[in-house]
């Protein structure tokens, strides 16, 4: 299933006026603090009603300026998860998360313990939500709008306020959501290691308007693409297990290059996505040896994009896919780099955490 | 208790039996006014408004009067419903409609002011879990306007058992049958010497409102304590 | 079997001391409903179970009468009374209504209590009085207007008020007050308690309980509060 | 408006001024009452809410009566108040303690369900950032329920419109000092073929309270607006 | 001004209990969602009282169940920023701004224009909370905590709402904050990386206990504190700015050893903390040459963890501090790796982020 969306809408001073196609997968609307990504996924919940245009889920058809059709939120079937938990204050944490499933097509009751498991919610059932941490409530959050079967998830950073732990624990099964339920996934987020774990198209908003938008594998191999600063550029890879070696690494393959990363859960032969941060890659213009490093695949420098500060990004086409460098300008200069020049990029095994570890 | 003579018990009977059908009665049109009110924007929502406080803004022997002279038994509704098996006219049930008419004004407010205090957001999180407006209603804003329900609730019953103009000029002041506290007790004022019978029924009604109000409070309580978190 | 009797307030304890004796006598229930004479008009206007009705006054019941609603030939001048001018117990003052200037300058800026001067009987009557003693402008803008007469005489009882215009059977009633001086009977319209059965009676006690009311025993309860008779 | 007699145009004056008067002097206590029922756990809490309520379970006459034996000008209270050059008995200012207090249950009631409707996290936050208790008050909770005052003060204002038998109980009906529109009301329904005059007096009173009333919600709105946001 | 606190509370089922003693300085609470964090904040601030304890702010004790003490919270002059914003709704953001300045000791109203400045809060100075986005309204909630003139600042995950960009706008305000204004900050964080920046000292609490505590570079040093995973490990040394160069680079000095940065604001001379995240150190036996990497440090192993996972921590002794690698396993024994072992730690010149450089 796939949203698309056009909207126009004005607040005064502020405004939005976008169009977007968000393939089925996980589509992160992406930007600075006021560009807009609130009021989109409530233009998709029909909780905003935009000026003009037309948002769509499929053949579905749930708003439309032209048309004059305007589905109520409840008929829209999305589950939100807000920026903040709003939670209902007279039901426990059971009455939060079973409130959706009354409405839910299939009353998948396995999910339930599941979904609470995951979310770590067994202890907390039979409390209110005055009596929870910020944490926990937000958590609660998540557990009841994935238990409402929505048809498409619309998520407002809803990881912000966990610890890495919970976050790592959620990860996976929003990967899950996005890669089995075939459900499409809204998802506003600052964080660019959630984002390129997770997105499957990224879409990047600046004063109510789209400025960058495409694959997630394209937008983060595109050296324009710095997200909050060249800093946290970082191409994405495909690649593929293995096999998982006992010392408790797996051994992947990126189209003939062997990366070697920790241990990984997916079976082998698993299709994975590999985020590699580009200020975590160090070229090299021999082969070295003797480092720590286990990874290092030759290629060769497609593009070098110089930026404001010291740093230039550094684009190198190796079997693994388009791998971006940040390196000093120093550096690039201290290593003859230009277009066309034969080189070696490092990687750390353990540099690519997890975090930076999606699937498909 | 023998100070109190078998036709006072009637009217205390009486009197308890009015307030509560009253207050009753009076919850679920209270409800529906309020959320007009507090939520929809409509033609003649403000003539809705003011009809909602009409009985607190005419001398209730007026507001008698009018229900006299539309429901009463010559009146053409007033015939035409007890054509229907709807009697009001001199009947217990009059004196009932004209006590919650009269704390109509006090229940819908009260209900208002906590459906305004409501959180639409919490009603937005609803409406995108799938819940329909009436459902979401009943689960949502429902359980959090309880409060405003119960005061509303408290206030009707307590102006009920305390009404009196209105009752007296619709319903008259018949024993066991419309002759409720406050008719009792007005009917003691108007003879000298009477003071000392009215001020025991005085007594009595105090006590049981005050009944009623520890009650409320009592539930409120309970509410807020389980809405804040236990 | 029941019987109602629509009665001015007024009447309270001549009547609740007669109806126990009227049920031992037929056996029936006998409901006095006490209430303003005209918000029982009204009410007998639009269809009230009334058997019977006493008036405090011709007015109410000429309505009723005009309108065709009591039963033919039942009704009745039941009673009378006097208007009396009360001050509360041991301050009673010495005035003589014939000479005129005496009262405002008791009064002074305390107030005169009557009923409502325009509506209530007794303040109605009131007023007929002094305004036919030349009294009425002077004391005018003195009075203080109680919604019924026996509002108007607890605030002689009270003290609060110097002086009161009540019945005589008020007056005697209440051991607070002491009458200064009563009205002459000519110098307002008669004071009459018209009663009457309706037309449109349901009891066949109806009968039974128009000739108690107007008989013996009555009688005596009512004189014994103060009344004029005029029952027979 | 040559409808109205000079006499009605002094009623019409008299109520408006007794209403406004009866409104705006229980706003502090109202607020006050409100403030401690909703916040404060006291001993003899539970007497105060009893206490305010009283006037709305007691027939309006025993309430008027009540007034009269404590504030008349022979009561010790009222004597020594009448010392101070404070006199209610006769006067109109004792009209409109009669209104105040009818209205004052309706008004604590909106002001204390605002009142428990306001987030304490916002008074927290007021807290943390210096402000003292007062000072939070005033500039914290109370914009918060400015709407429940409202709310509240128009319920005491209609409620004082109408009010009729404590007024009339316990100051009289003395034209052109506390002879209100519901006392002539009250006075065109006790003879017969009084009932137009009566009612164009009413029309009168339903169109002041109209006014009031209007003026309320849009102030309400407003405020609604700039709490929202613009 | 330091704050001392000892308390003991009891939820339920759920309790604190703990006792520390925050240096001046940043001291940050960690730990995961539920494990009292908020409630050690509230009890600071008056809004929670513990069943026992006492709370100190150098000699002006706060609470103290033993004598009775407990200030209301208006007096104890804590300026708070919440995990929710917690915005006056009736006051636009002006008047939020200003609402604890009538408070404040000294009326420095220059202070208004650089905090508003800072926060980006100047076009919204007349709109109303209501109509701010979820990130302008906690940046108003931090402007108006640090317009109260406190004596000590608590802040509840304060910049989880934000996006990188503001967050590095605001960061080195804090920084300054700590340094300068001697206002002691307790701050509520999950994010490592701001920690580390941050920290003066590192609080770890796990079910209302403290875990682990002490000065942040000590606990950052430290191979067993693995907050969140060992993937988040790295030490923190201090280095001193030498000189700034022509290409946009920095070069410190720590302890001897050169290292080079991107451009930093500070001028020469100041004295740095960097954290060095232990994933991204690469180690070497030879001195590895030809490579992009400028920072090369040598140093001796004085310490090797293996966790559950493949990974291990080396801790190496350098001119610059200890440092710590995280390796896999594999590599450990490929490089034939042991404590005593001479080795070089390579460092990529832009892996040292603006993020994990904080002053002093
Ligand atoms: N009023 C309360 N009643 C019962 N338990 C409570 C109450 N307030 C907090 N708790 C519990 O106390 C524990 C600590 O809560 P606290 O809010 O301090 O956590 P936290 O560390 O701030 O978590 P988070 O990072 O999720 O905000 C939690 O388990 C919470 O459920
Ligand atoms: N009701 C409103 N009236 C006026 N302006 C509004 C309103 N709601 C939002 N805005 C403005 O619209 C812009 C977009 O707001 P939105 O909430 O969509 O931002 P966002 O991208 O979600 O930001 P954040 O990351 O801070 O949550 C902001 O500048 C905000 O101030
Ligand atoms: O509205 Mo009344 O005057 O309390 O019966
Ligand atoms: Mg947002
Ligand atoms: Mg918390």
């Amino acid at each position: 299933m796939s949203l698309s969306l056009r909207l126009r809408h004005s607040f005064g001073s502020a405004g939005l006026d976008l169009s977007f196609e968000a393939p089925p997968g996980l589509t992160v609307l992406f930007g600075a603090s006021g560009a807009g990504k609130t009021s989109v996924v409530r233009a998709v919940a029909g909780l905003l009603r935009p000026d003009e245009g037309r948002i769509a889920l499929d053949e579905r058809v749930l708003f439309d300026s032209g048309q004059g059709v305007d589905l109520r939120p409840h008929r829209r079937r999305v589950g939100y998860v807000f920026q903040e938990p709003r939670l209902f204050p007279h039901l426990s944490v059971r009455g939060n998360l079973g409130y959706g499933r009354r409405f839910a097509r299939a009353g998948k009751s396995q999910d339930f313990d599941r979904i609470t498991d995951m979310l770590g919610l067994a202890p907390l059932l039979s409390r209110r939500p005055g009596a929870l941490s910020g944490g926990e409530q937000q958590r609660v959050a998540i557990g009841r709008a994935l238990l409402s079967d929505p048809q498409i998830l619309l998520a407002d950073e809803p990881l912000s306020a966990l610890d890495t732990a919970r976050k790592d624990e959620i990860l996976p099964w929003l990967e899950r959501l996005r890669d089995e339920a075939g459900l499409p996934i809204l998802y506003v987020s600052h964080s660019v290691q959630e984002v390129a774990r997770l997105a499957t198209t990224v879409i990047e908003l600046e004063a109510g308007r789209i400025t960058r938008m495409g694959p997630a594998v394209e937008v983060f191999s595109d050296p324009g693409f710095t997200p909050s600063g060249t800093r946290e550029a970082g191409a994405l890879i495909t690649a593929r297990i293995r096999s998982h070696h006992a010392d408790g690494l797996s051994e992947l393959d990126a189209g003939g290059a062997a990366l070697f990363l920790p241990r990984l859960a997916q079976p082998e032969g698993t299709e994975l996505r590999l985020r590699l941060p580009a200020s975590d890659v160090i070229l090299s213009r021999r082969r070295p040896e003797g480092l720590s490093a286990l990874n290092i695949v030759a290629g060769r420098v497609v593009s070098i994009r110089e930026g404001h500060g010291p740093g230039a990004l550094v684009a190198v086409e190796t079997r693994a896919g388009q791998i971006l460098a940040r390196l000093t300008q120093r550096s690039v200069s201290a290593l003859e780099l230009a277009e066309g020049v034969e080189c070696h990029a490092i990687l750390k095994t353990l540099s690519i955490a997890p975090g930076n570890v999606g699937s498909g | 208790m023998d100070w109190l003579g078998p036709e006072e018990w009637q009217a205390v009977r009486l009197s308890l039996r009015v307030a509560f059908w009253a207050m009753l009665a009076s919850l679920p049109p209270g409800v529906l006014c309020a959320y007009a009110l507090a939520r929809w924007r409509f033609p003649g929502r403000q003539l809705l408004n003011l009809l909602v406080h009409l009985p607190l803004v005419l001398p209730p022997v007026v507001t008698g009067y009018l229900l006299l002279i539309t429901l009463g038994r010559r009146a053409p509704l007033g015939s035409f419903l007890e054509g229907l098996g709807i009697t009001f006219a001199f009947h217990w049930t009059g004196a009932a409609l004209a006590a919650a008419i009269m704390g109509f004004p006090l229940l819908v407010r009260a209900i208002r002011l906590s459906l305004e205090a409501v959180d639409p957001k919490l009603e937005e999180a609803a409406a995108t879990l799938g819940a329909p407006p009436v459902w979401r209603f009943l689960t949502v804003t429902l359980p959090l306007i309880l409060p405003g329900l119960l005061a509303g609730a408290v206030l009707s019953f307590a102006k009920a058992m305390g009404e009196f103009g209105a009752t007296i000029t619709f319903v008259s002041n018949i024993p066991g049958e419309t002759r409720t506290l406050p008719s009792a007790i007005y009917a003691f004022l108007q003879v000298p010497g009477g003071e000392a019978s009215a001020l025991r029924l005085v007594a009595l009604s105090v006590i049981l409102a005050m009944s009623a109000l520890a009650l409320s409070e009592l539930l409120a309580h309970r509410i807020a304590r389980r809405v804040r978190g236990a | 079997e029941e019987v109602t009797l629509f009665a001015a307030a007024s009447l309270k304890t001549a009547l609740e001391t007669l109806e126990p004796v009227f049920e031992e006598a037929t056996g029936a229930d006998l409901r006095i409903s006490l209430a303003g004479s005209s918000a029982l008009a009204r009410q007998i206007e639009q269809g009230a179970p009334a058997d019977v009705y006493i008036s405090a006054n011709p007015d109410w019941m000429d309505l009723l009468e005009g309108e065709g609603l009591l039963a033919p030939g039942t009704r009745k001048d039941l009673l009378s009374n006097e208007i009396t001018l009360v001050a509360p117990a041991g301050e009673a003052p010495e005035i003589d209504l014939m000479s005129h200037p005496e009262l405002p300058k008791i009064l002074g800026a305390a107030p005169l209590a009557m009923a409502l001067v325009e509506a209530v009987p007794a303040g109605i009557y009131g007023k007929q009085a002094l305004t036919s003693l030349g009294l009425w402008e002077a004391v005018a803008p003195h009075v203080a207007q109680a919604d019924n007469v026996r509002a108007a005489l607890s605030l002689v009882a009270l003290g609060e008020a110097p002086l009161g215009i009540v019945y005589a059977t008020d007056a005697r009633a209440e051991p607070k007050v002491e009458v200064v001086a009563t009205f002459p009977a000519d110098s307002h319209d008669p004071i009459l308690y018209p009663i009457a059965a309706l037309a449109e009676n349901r009891s066949p006690l109806t009968e039974e309980l128009l000739v108690f009311l107007t008989g013996p025993e009555a009688r005596a309860t009512f004189e014994a509060q103060g009344f004029t008779w005029l029952g027979d």
